[in-house]
């Protein structure tokens, strides 16, 4: 007993990941949060999303599960739970049955490398982007599957379409991640990483994020990979393999109940995915703004307030609708859910005031706010943007992209040798 | 793994080959990284299972392939196609059978920490040639893909 | 407990090896032949690899990148000319390829 | 199955180009359950690949016959009937029928139903026109446009509802004039509207016009030339985003749209976009006559003298309107009786439709679907 406890304990004074220290006992509870997290993170997207495009579009979205449809994405778990699930009758069945597996299989696995923190991720692999990049483009073998399974039409040209798309986008994609890799390398030793955490901590030894470095370029690969993060997780504008007006809902059409909740899942938790890697490789990872300039006790304190202020301020939001609520008897359950919540996330944030919490929590803040930003800016695109044709989205893939990539890619290695040059000279 | 590469050339339905190639492939990736190849491995699944593979698929869904699985599914030649593996496959026993002892038994001690670095080190020096040739033939590969692909030269 | 040893993984390769041939050699689809193809060079790749880890050099992976390369290469002509041959034959069956031009 | 067969049978167009060994060419049914063929529209589609390589419409499917009850109604029953074609633009309707069967009794509506009409009818037209916009952007995926213009559509709904009780199918007016005197504050709440709706325009301009993606889906698409728009006989905002110079209203002007003071907006290409712009202009002029309209409402008696038992003599009439689709024309035939003989109904949906075909051959498939949008087709006025 006492030499169980002395292994779960002794992983506590470590400054590695989990997996690398080969804690399974901490590496399973860091997967459980993980996945935990993961799972709260898709149900909040749900509710945010519809919420964020409705007030976008003057409606008010789900108002009537829960104080302003709060629970709204619950009962629609419950619903797809209880469906009926249905599988057309010429379907391939083991691939129908397989193919929204892999699809969540691959999204949730790249979770594994994410650097929440220094020392907050499942594992730090030395082969890091790379297994990243590779197991999210296993997602596309299951849409071609449940396309081709689905023995239909539309999910047919629909699970084509996704993956030529998914397939061309990942070539600008992976140019523009190597010129950020690129980056790590300027070093005084000159060698860089493929690590996810090194490559956030090279940012930090740098003094800047690569977003600024050798400006405009890292600002240019970073808007490469935005653009293509994009395609490559079939949302609006290029959502033409879900086309509702050209072709119904594209490879999951025959999905229903459990199995299209699974793709429904991975989908958002591919967009997490995808705007994790560029907060890792642009945008500081879990460094928390002006890591360098400000640091000393008064702005270290001031920043580790954040969290808990955050927290404050969402309190706030809920105590201030719940003012604003019918004085109706019939409101008054939602009223109560409504204060209630805001109590909850009120005494989250007082929590996250307490230093030792603080310290541990600040990290996974600023990863989790910067990721939160990108995928406000998924539902404004869709708020916002027509669709696009498939002539040309290959077109802006392969002539636009493609070539910007290569071109930055070039630029930041000459930029890069000259500033060794200059550095030795 | 070897249950997929069967399943490869006996199943009727040349989707269900591919999908059993492509678990024969990840099952040869996680051997890289038992055998501290990590780079191997990535590559092995970017290139494989997410690249080659999906142009199977593609192309198997292009050609239609109702009828071809209703057909004899080997070929004539078969016979003598076993005969010739299983000679091969002698061969193989006899020749691992013979020189089993001139394997090392012990397992070297390896870092995987800078196998990235030193594999791209040897790849633009010692092999920059070969890489370089490398390239030019995935030219050549492209072209001619294109080129065989296209309707209407 | 039972050490992996290079012998292992020759074996293993070997009897991929072995496989692939025999699919090369026997199915009518050349989709399938194809794909046997890929089955082949993957054997030859798991002993380049299980070889570098013998010696304890890298030449073996790099080797084996070279070969995933021209997997690669070999595909996408390789489909390429199927689907230019399906388009004329409507048949993808090895049997029938039998004419040089047509 | 025996439709579709005889109806592609005689599918014989000739193809843009020889499609390779026959080997790619598809044939897909497009309808007559689509999210993007408003309503109940089937369209054959021939494809090459993605390319289309021709097409054809089967419609029908919400036909019911109102030329025909026209026959055995009185020319006052048959009046709400025409409300139900084009029920996007039910005031057109009933204007362009009111004002046939007025010419063919001999009698004119008095100045203030006639200022009345015009202003109904033009918050009509702007109506039909964000009802165009927000559908035809939803199937070219922006989403949010939609909204936007039903919320401002809401607007013209209610000064409906507050004028004569309906939303839709409004039956504003009668032969001879008005059904109803307007209620009190209809001028103000017009002008509200008006001063309400100019700033709404931009915002639709600002989502749309210089949206990259959206001029990407629109330019060069569905082009349709001068030339063919006449020979098919297409009329309205397509007619003229081609560059022709033709509005009814001020070719022959009805009611008295000669009094107002408005400027025909062309187009130059006959492309999607020219037609978006188009339509957008005519949203701006609609506003102008409006406002000139309210600003100058003249008093007096809203119904001319018209007998209660309608008898017009002997004879026939055509007369048509421009519809926000095109021209609507009505031509009727009187035996003298109190029932026509015959009516005829040109819808302009139903022509403009017929040039589908021209404007989608060598398309791809995602510009069917734009080229629908554009057309601004109602079925109920297609299929009567």
């Amino acid at each position: 007993m006492h030499e169980i406890l002395q292994y779960i304990s002794s992983y506590l004074t470590s400054d590695k990941t989990p997996g690398v220290a080969g804690n399974m006992f901490w590496a399973f509870v860091y997967i459980m949060l993980v996945f935990l997290g993961l799972s709260v993170a898709v149900i909040a997207m749900n509710w945010l999303e519809r919420k964020i495009l409705a007030h976008m579009q003057v409606r008010l979205g789900p108002m009537r599960v829960g104080p302003h449809g709060l629970l709204q994405p619950i009962a629609d778990a419950i619903k797809l739970l209880l469906k009926e699930d249905i599988m057309p009758a010429e379907a391939d069945g083991f691939v129908f049955w397989m193919a929204p597996l892999i699809v969540v299989l691959a999204a949730f696995t790249v979770f594994v490398v994410v650097p929440f923190g220094p020392t907050h991720a499942i594992t730090d692999m030395n082969i890091g982007i790379l297994f990243m990049l590779g197991v999210s483009s296993l997602s596309v073998l299951g849409i071609v599957m449940a396309g081709w399974a689905s023995n239909s039409h539309y999910p047919l040209i629909g699970a084509l379409r996704s993956s030529a798309q998914m397939v061309s986008y990942e070539v600008a994609m992976g140019l523009a991640v190597v010129s950020a890799i690129l980056m790590t390398s300027l070093n005084s030793e000159g060698t860089g990483t493929l690590s996810m955490i090194g490559i956030v901590q090279a940012q930090m030894a740098q003094g800047e994020w690569f977003i600024f470095k050798f400006f405009p370029l890292g600002l240019v690969a970073f808007f490469i990979f935005a653009v293509a993060m994009v395609a490559e997780t079939n949302r609006a504008p290029f959502d033409l393999a879900e086309a509702e007006s050209e072709l119904t809902a594209g490879f999951h059409t025959e999905y229903s109940g459990f199995r299209w909740s699974l793709f429904f899942l991975a989908e958002y938790s591919a967009m997490i995915a995808v705007s994790s890697i560029a907060v890792t490789l642009w945008l500081g990872g879990w460094l928390r703004p002006f890591p360098n300039w400000l640091s000393g006790s008064p702005s270290d304190q001031i920043f580790s307030f954040f969290p808990g202020v955050t927290f404050l301020f969402f309190a706030a939001i809920c105590f201030f609708n719940t003012v604003r609520m019918p004085k109706h008897p019939l409101f008054r359950i939602q009223t109560i859910g409504l204060a209630g919540f805001g109590v909850v996330l009120g005494l989250i944030g007082l929590v996250m005031f307490y230093p030792p919490v603080s310290v541990r929590v600040q990290d996974i803040f600023w990863f989790s706010a910067k990721v939160a930003g990108f995928m406000y800016l998924y539902i404004w695109y869709r708020g916002t943007f027509p669709r696009y044709r498939f002539d040309q989205l290959m077109q802006m893939g392969w002539k636009v992209l493609l070539p910007m990539g290569l071109g930055v890619l070039i630029l930041t290695a000459g930029v890069a040798l000259l500033q060794e040059k200059i550095w030795h000279l | 793994m070897l249950i997929g590469g069967i399943a490869v050339i006996t199943r009727k339905n040349p989707v269900h080959s591919a999908l059993a190639l492509i678990i024969t492939l990840l099952a040869q990736a996680s051997l890289y990284l038992m055998l501290y190849a990590p780079f191997v491995a990535g590559v092995q699944i970017i290139l494989y299972a997410g690249g080659i593979m999906v142009l199977f698929l593609f192309v198997i869904m292009l050609v239609s392939i109702d009828r071809s699985i209703r057909e004899r599914q080997f070929n004539s030649q078969w016979i003598v196609g076993i005969i010739a593996a299983t000679a091969l496959g002698g061969l193989f026993i006899a020749v691992y059978a013979k020189g089993s002892s001139i394997f090392p038994q012990h397992v070297l001690p390896a870092v995987e920490n800078d196998n990235t670095q030193k594999i791209a080190t040897m790849l633009y020096g010692q092999y920059m040639f070969a890489f370089e040739i490398a390239s030019l033939l995935l030219l050549v590969a492209i072209i001619g893909a294109v080129v065989m692909a296209k309707k209407r030269i | 407990m039972l050490h992996i040893t290079t012998l292992h993984y020759l074996v293993l390769g070997a009897a991929l090896f072995l496989l692939g041939v025999i699919g090369v050699l026997t199915r009518r689809n050349v989709v399938i032949v194809l794909m046997s193809i890929e089955l082949i060079l993957n054997a030859v790749n798991l002993n380049l690899v299980a070889f570098s880890r013998m010696w304890g050099g890298l030449h073996g992976q790099v080797f084996a990148i070279f070969v995933i390369t021209d997997a690669a290469a070999e595909a996408a002509v390789g489909l390429g000319i199927l689907i230019a041959f399906f388009r004329n034959k409507e048949t993808v069956n090895i049997d029938e390829v039998n004419l040089l031009k047509w | 199955m025996t439709e579709q067969n005889s109806s592609l049978s005689h599918l014989d167009l000739e193809t843009p180009e020889k499609p390779f060994l026959d080997a790619n060419e598809l044939v897909i049914n497009m309808g007559p359950q689509h999210p993007a063929t408003h309503g109940v529209l089937r369209v054959i589609l021939r494809l090459d690949g993605e390319k289309v390589l021709g097409l054809e419409c089967v419609i029908g499917y919400l036909h019911r016959g109102v030329e025909k009850i026209g026959e055995h109604r009185t020319y006052t029953m048959f009046n709400p009937y025409v409300d139900r074609m084009d029920y996007v633009a039910a005031v057109s309707n009933g204007l362009g029928y009111c004002e046939t069967v007025e010419k063919l009794l001999n009698v004119e509506a008095p100045p203030r139903a006639q200022h009345v009409r015009v202003i109904l009818t033009e918050l009509n037209r702007i109506a039909s026109h964000q009802l165009w916009l927000g559908t035809h952007a939803l199937d070219i995926g922006a989403i949010t446009p939609l909204f936007y213009t039903f919320r401002d559509r809401e607007e013209i709904l209610k000064i409906y509802e507050k004028y004569c009780g309906a939303r839709l199918t409004t039956h504003a007016f009668r032969i001879g004039g008005l059904q109803y005197e307007t209620y009190s504050g209809f001028e103000k709440e017009v002008k509200n509207f008006l001063a309400f709706f100019r700033p709404k325009i931009d915002e639709y301009e600002e989502l749309l016009t210089t949206n990259r993606i959206w001029v990407e889906r629109t330019k060069n698409v569905g082009i349709i030339s001068a030339k063919d728009c006449i020979a098919f006989g297409v009329t309205g905002p397509v007619l003229r985003a081609s560059g022709v110079k033709w509005d009814l209203r001020k070719a022959q002007p009805y009611a008295n749209y000669k009094n107002f003071d408005f400027d025909i907006p062309i187009g130059e290409n006959g492309d999607t976009y020219d037609r978006y712009l188009v339509r957008m202009a005519e949203m701006r002029q609609s506003v102008r006559i409006v406002e000139q309209a309210v600003g100058a409402l003249p008093e007096g008696p809203i119904m001319a003298k018209v007998p209660k038992v309608m008898k017009p003599p002997a004879g026939e009439v055509y007369h048509s309107i421009e519809a926000p689709k095109g021209e609507l024309g009505y031509f009727i035939v009187s035996d003298g009786s109190t029932q026509p003989y015959r009516v005829r109904v040109r819808p302009p949906s139903f022509v403009n439709l017929q040039a589908l075909d021209v404007m989608c051959r060598g398309q791809l498939v995602a510009d069917v679907i734009a080229v629908i949008g554009t057309l601004d087709i109602v079925l109920g006025e297609v299929d009567r």
